[in-house]
């Protein structure tokens, strides 16, 4: 756990307004042929805390926007505020190294010159805030990189140099982090180290981290908010549970749709080393990962994970079941499937079903149902 | 008083033993510069801090009192060089005249007539013996005489014309085949000095002019293989 | 308002320079691909002997090649056990002293652009089943071109502008050593002014639009792309 | 899909032996430090045909077995024979340029002086076949990258430079390809159309490929044959359904816990979209992918997605119940969770339950029960 | 072994050589790095200016200076209008006119050095608060040392080796201006080809050990990685 030493120094004290606003435009044409050009426009408002997600196909100008938001696309013409400080408008541009943020690059960035810990070093010395030991560490062991700092980086595997980018961008304590898909060279054990870890700066710093990433599983866990982009335009973006539960998103997240539920702890099963929380919806049992009782929790529902069925089972291993009520039926993109939303108390659910199944168990709008969830499938 | 003086490359050592020799008895000091008589001339021009000009001929010294740079009165010809023709190789030849005629060779040595007083000496030479085409296929040029004697030297020219002085250790030409070159072959090669406008008034070079006409002077002179007047 | 001697001097050095940046190319390429690959103990030594000729001074260099190429010296022996004869007053000797002078001026650009590759485009070439001269040829070549443009005019510009190495070993012989920078230095040392302007001008002329239109081209292909705002 | 033109000419018709033979042998040590070594040592038979997959921890030196096969660390030791012939032994080295194979790099590694058409040109010109406009076609539509084909690569995207690195590999036609985390830097959406390529080139041609992932599904989905790195250390290997079943598997993977089973298609269901397939456990319903019947397909069924149950419901919306007996009960790393191996015919299944559903169901090795399989769970 | 005059010649060389390198450096570095960035249209005429010197034989070049610098040269109304007087046969004059000379030696290889870096880390330090000259001594100078080296080895050693410029602007001026390549120079007009050899080949190992070391030092710094197999 990060020590409440480090935890302070990253706190930002100064008092800010509460959002990011940015509104950016930008155009790459190519000389010898007019029609291949790409061009990103962009207006939006998102939470200067907490983590903002950026989606969207591989070229929708997710790279470009961080460029743009880092200062490295002096063509952009734009607006740019963070937490009440103005970085670009129309008169001003503020070049990128007087701008207070860490940026882990979707390639590498490390510096061949120096070993891993002289790339450290680099940040530290010119850190906004003073060195911190306890930070130091902490980000060190997340990183899993204290073997490698005698190393430059072309002795470092691909994974290995994208975590000292990471610890990098951490140890320069900005106002805003800016990442490009930091964990997309990592393998699944080494996620699950550097995950809870975002999660805790996401809770216990209040600078906003924007967050890029195609990966819905870490987007869900982690992010409050998001944007979705789509050939440089802004196709969708606000909280990351209503984002999610709309039934017209386009079908590039098929596989993951599901809803984020905030909940509190009610009782913890020491026994089964289960916990039980509550939501307006309902109960739900899940893994206990060791928070406490009465302590705010946010668990995520994929549509995948959801079975609808006429009556509550007792016999079966599914230890969720919640009553609702469908309110919407929306043909999926696969012509076998069905996206049915579904209301339990105030939150919604959605549920991915076989049209089969719908006319089978003649679900219609309005039908009182139990929605069955597998417990272990709820993310965290 | 310390003045610096001009001096053609070709007198470079004589000049070194003449201002030893002076620096002893005087108590005035001479810095000397060697170079190219034609370069020094540009750099005249150009206010090059110099009291006094050797020069390696006597059109540059003409030129610069053409220009107002120095004064007639102060002109006098310090050397008179002597022009051989040498080989590096033993015996190849004692009568240089017949050698040149029979074209038995396969480069022929001489300073750029356009440049140097003792290439166009051996330019006249040639003439004069009727020579000149049928050498004029086998001449390399070097810029000045040190050159044309560093090509012959070396072997890479068998033989070429250079300046007694060159060749000539302590009186006595040390090794090689050479043929001093009558002087009725060729105008006398005259090397004239000036005082330059700059050191008009200076004592310095006043006593170094007056040493040059001693006699101890003319000595060094002579043993370094040039005539003096 | 050239003479006949001054247009066959510039012929003479526009040959010149061409053969020897042809054959120092040929011939630096290869050293300079050593010596950025090579984890060699050799590597100090052959580097230094490469740019030894830097640090002497044309004349002095001259001098000793004047020497070392003399039917005496141990490269003069050499090209006359060839049958070749000395090379000292021949246009071929001059081409074989500029590749000594200029050597350095084209092996240390090179040198420096294949080592700033780094190795990855060569193993991405083998991997697509490029041998060796092909990776050269098609990989090395055109990413280190900047090297190697830079190697060619630096290579070239010495030669021309050779002079002291050329007095020392070439002998004046109009159509055969009597390069452009000789017949000015012989202009400037007649005193004939006019006839120097005339001939260094016309070098700066030609100097200035060879550079600028090599700079001005390589400037062309490079990736251009216009990024507007708004 | 591929025309039959361009599978022909993938296809190698030359007899071969039927495995790969790697033996290897390496260490860096750094000078300055002793402790501070890598070795990796390897010894390990993959069949010459399918997809390999090669997992590990970041750093555990899945690259740098790649390297070694393609004869890029040439101070490695070892032997290597590809379908019959001999890359490298004791006395032998076959360099780089010479083997017969397609790599893509984990990192960048576009030629920058050639546009993305350049690169592709550049394999094409090398291929150890002659140009197939059908397959060229092909690739383009598949990856996407028809209309970059005339920018650089400092024009393009992440994603996009490592589709056209993708193409590039393909084009050159090898008798291998070593693939590393081809993937990792592509959305959901893009992925969805590079992968069912990917196993056309496993199931069409019979050159074998070997995959570095840490992408459990991407995996799963592919590969036919697993090797797995700790440390330099092969740590298990064999078919992907036998390695991904055991139990005692360590523990990074959890999360894609799950088994392949070859099944074939018995019928289909035009109105619902729906087909039956057959294995030796029973019946299963999934999607309608466009296989036709008796057809042979794999389907995967992850642990998290089976529930079990004591009866066969009927009122659920999850259609594939199979009738199954308890064989082996392991706890998870995880205290709240068991996984439990099932027997359904000649078959296992994985299921992963909360240890408290095993209590409350009094779920002991040999009990029969049904297990419930979220037909949309079916990966393929 | 040495002669005073030798002495004196050798410690100018090495004051010349060293201030002119520094100076090059300091004032090559910011016009290559000009070069290396800009889209100006006068790139390529800046480039062929700073490269022009390399093509006029150095006595010619040294000729022009002598009249540009010279009482009624504009460089000479300059430094006369500035009070300095005028610049030939000074050290300063030498060291003016060598760094024309060389700037090209310098420019070159640090401009080769700057582009194949691109600007992934430069953009890289910018995001880690580093500003612009902070990037340029702890970024771009170390990432782009072997171009800067070469540039110090190419300035220094041309500068040392240097000749017809430095007789033409300095005069051969005992002290002030007749540095080593000068000196030679009159050993072998005066014939006296013993102290010749004597100089040059302290010339030639001097340069040596100092290449030399350079090289190795170099070879040292580099990350040096031990692979075995087995
Ligand atoms: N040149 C080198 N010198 C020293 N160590 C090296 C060198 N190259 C790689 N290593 C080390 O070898 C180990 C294996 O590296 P490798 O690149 O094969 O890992 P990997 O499994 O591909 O990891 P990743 O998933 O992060 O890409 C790493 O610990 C790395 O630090
Ligand atoms: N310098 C450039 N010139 C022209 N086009 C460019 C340039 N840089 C990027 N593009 C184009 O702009 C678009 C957006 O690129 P960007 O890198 O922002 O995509 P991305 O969303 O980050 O994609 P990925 O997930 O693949 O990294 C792409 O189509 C790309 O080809
Ligand atoms: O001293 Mo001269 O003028 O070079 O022969
Ligand atoms: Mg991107
Ligand atoms: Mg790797």
């Amino acid at each position: 756990m990060m020590s409440n030493n480090s935890e302070a120094t990253l706190t930002k004290s100064a008092c800010q307004t509460e959002h990011i606003q940015l509104a950016f435009n930008l155009s790459y044409h190519r000389q010898d042929n007019a029609k291949d050009s790409f061009s990103l426009s962009i207006n939006a408002t998102v939470p200067a805390k907490g983590i903002t997600a950026i989606f969207g196909h591989s070229g929708s100008g997710k790279t470009t926007l961080l460029r743009c938001i880092a200062g490295l696309e002096p063509s952009a013409k734009g607006q740019l505020q963070i937490a009440g400080d103005t970085w670009q408008d129309d008169n001003y541009f503020m070049p990128t190294h007087k701008r207070s943020l860490g940026y882990v690059f979707q390639e590498a960035s490390l510096f061949d010159h120096l070993t891993a810990k002289g790339n450290l070093d680099f940040a530290i010395k010119r850190a906004d805030k003073p060195f911190d030991q306890a930070l130091y560490q902490k980000v060190l062991m997340i990183m899993g990189i204290e073997g490698l700092l005698s190393r430059f980086p072309s002795q470092l595997s691909g994974g290995e140099r994208q975590r000292v980018a990471i610890a990098r961008a951490l140890l320069i304590q900005p106002q805003i982090l800016l990442m490009d898909e930091p964990l997309a060279a990592l393998d699944l054990a080494r996620k699950q180290e550097i995950l809870p870890y975002l999660e805790k700066l996401r809770d216990n710093i209040d600078i906003p981290i924007l967050y890029v990433s195609h990966a819905m599983d870490e987007v869900a866990r982690l992010a409050d908010h998001t944007l979705m982009l789509e050939k440089g335009q802004l196709i969708a973006q606000g909280e990351v549970s209503q984002v999610f539960s709309r039934l017209d998103l386009p079908g590039q997240f098929q596989q993951d749709t599901g809803v984020i539920i905030k909940a509190q702890v009610l009782e913890k099963d020491e026994q089964w080393h289960l916990m039980r929380v509550a939501f307006s919806g309902g109960d739900l049992w899940l893994k206990d990962s060791g928070e406490t009782v009465s302590q705010t929790v946010r668990v995520r529902v994929l549509a995948r994970d959801i079975s609808l069925a006429l009556s509550a089972q007792q016999d079966s291993s599914i230890l969720n079941r919640l009553q609702a009520s469908v309110i919407e039926i929306k043909e999926d993109n696969n012509e076998a499937l069905a996206l049915v939303r579904l209301q339990v108390g105030e939150e919604f659910l959605l549920a991915r079903l076989t049209r089969r199944s719908l006319a089978h168990l003649q679900i219609t709008v309005g039908k009182q149902v139990w929605a069955q969830v597998k417990s272990v499938a709820i993310v965290y | 008083e310390r003045i610096t003086i001009a001096v053609a490359s070709n007198f470079t050592a004589p000049m070194k033993s003449l201002v030893a020799a002076f620096e002893q008895t005087s108590k005035h000091k001479v810095r000397v510069a060697y170079g190219s008589s034609g370069k020094f001339y540009a750099q005249i021009k150009q206010g090059a801090p110099f009291a006094l000009f050797f020069s390696a001929d006597q059109a540059k010294v003409s030129a610069l009192i053409a220009q107002g740079l120095a004064d007639e009165k102060s002109r006098f010809t310090y050397a008179v060089g002597r022009l051989v023709l040498w080989s590096n190789r033993d015996n190849l030849f004692l009568d240089g005249q017949h050698f040149l005629a029979t074209d038995n060779y396969n480069k022929l040595a001489l300073a750029n007539p356009r440049l140097a007083p003792y290439g166009s000496a051996a330019l006249e030479v040639l003439s004069s013996l009727g020579l000149l085409q049928q050498s004029k296929a086998k001449w390399v040029q070097g810029e000045n005489i040190a050159q044309t004697y560093q090509f012959i030297h070396s072997g890479n020219a068998e033989l070429g014309f250079v300046a007694l002085s060159q060749v000539m250790r302590t009186g006595k030409v040390a090794h090689g085949s050479y043929w001093q070159v009558p002087s009725q072959l060729h105008q006398p090669i005259k090397q004239d000095a000036i005082v330059l406008n700059s050191a008009k008034n200076s004592a310095a070079a006043k006593a170094f002019i007056s040493f040059m006409h001693s006699k101890a002077a003319k000595q060094i002179i002579a043993q370094y293989g040039y005539e003096h007047v | 308002m050239f003479s006949e001697a001054d247009l066959s001097a510039i012929w003479l050095t526009l040959k010149l320079a061409t053969i020897v940046t042809i054959l120092l190319m040929i011939i630096g390429t290869p050293i300079a691909w050593w010596l950025a690959r090579t984890h060699s103990p050799f590597k100090g030594v052959i580097s230094t002997l490469v740019a030894l000729p830097l640090v002497l001074p044309p004349t002095v260099l001259g001098f000793y090649l004047l020497l070392a190429m003399g039917p005496n010296g141990f490269i003069g022996q050499f090209t006359q056990a060839l049958g070749l004869g000395t090379l000292p007053f021949t246009f071929w000797g001059l081409v074989v002293a500029s590749i000594f002078y200029s050597m350095p001026f084209v092996v240390q650009p090179i040198q420096n652009a294949i080592e700033s590759l780094g190795k990855r485009p060569l193993e991405a070439a083998a991997t697509l089943r490029a041998g060796p001269w092909d990776s050269f040829f098609n990989v090395v070549l055109p990413l280190a071109k900047p090297g190697f443009i830079t190697a060619a005019i630096l290579g070239f510009a010495h030669t021309v502008g050779e002079f002291g190495v050329i007095l020392m070993i070439g002998g004046n012989i109009p159509d055969e050593t009597r390069v452009v920078s000789v017949q000015i230095y012989d202009h400037v040392e007649a005193l004939d002014y006019a006839q120097a302007h005339v001939l260094s001008l016309s070098m700066i002329a030609f100097a200035f639009i060879v550079l600028f239109s090599l700079y001005w081209f390589q400037g062309k292909r490079g990736v251009k792309v216009m990024k507007l705002g708004g």
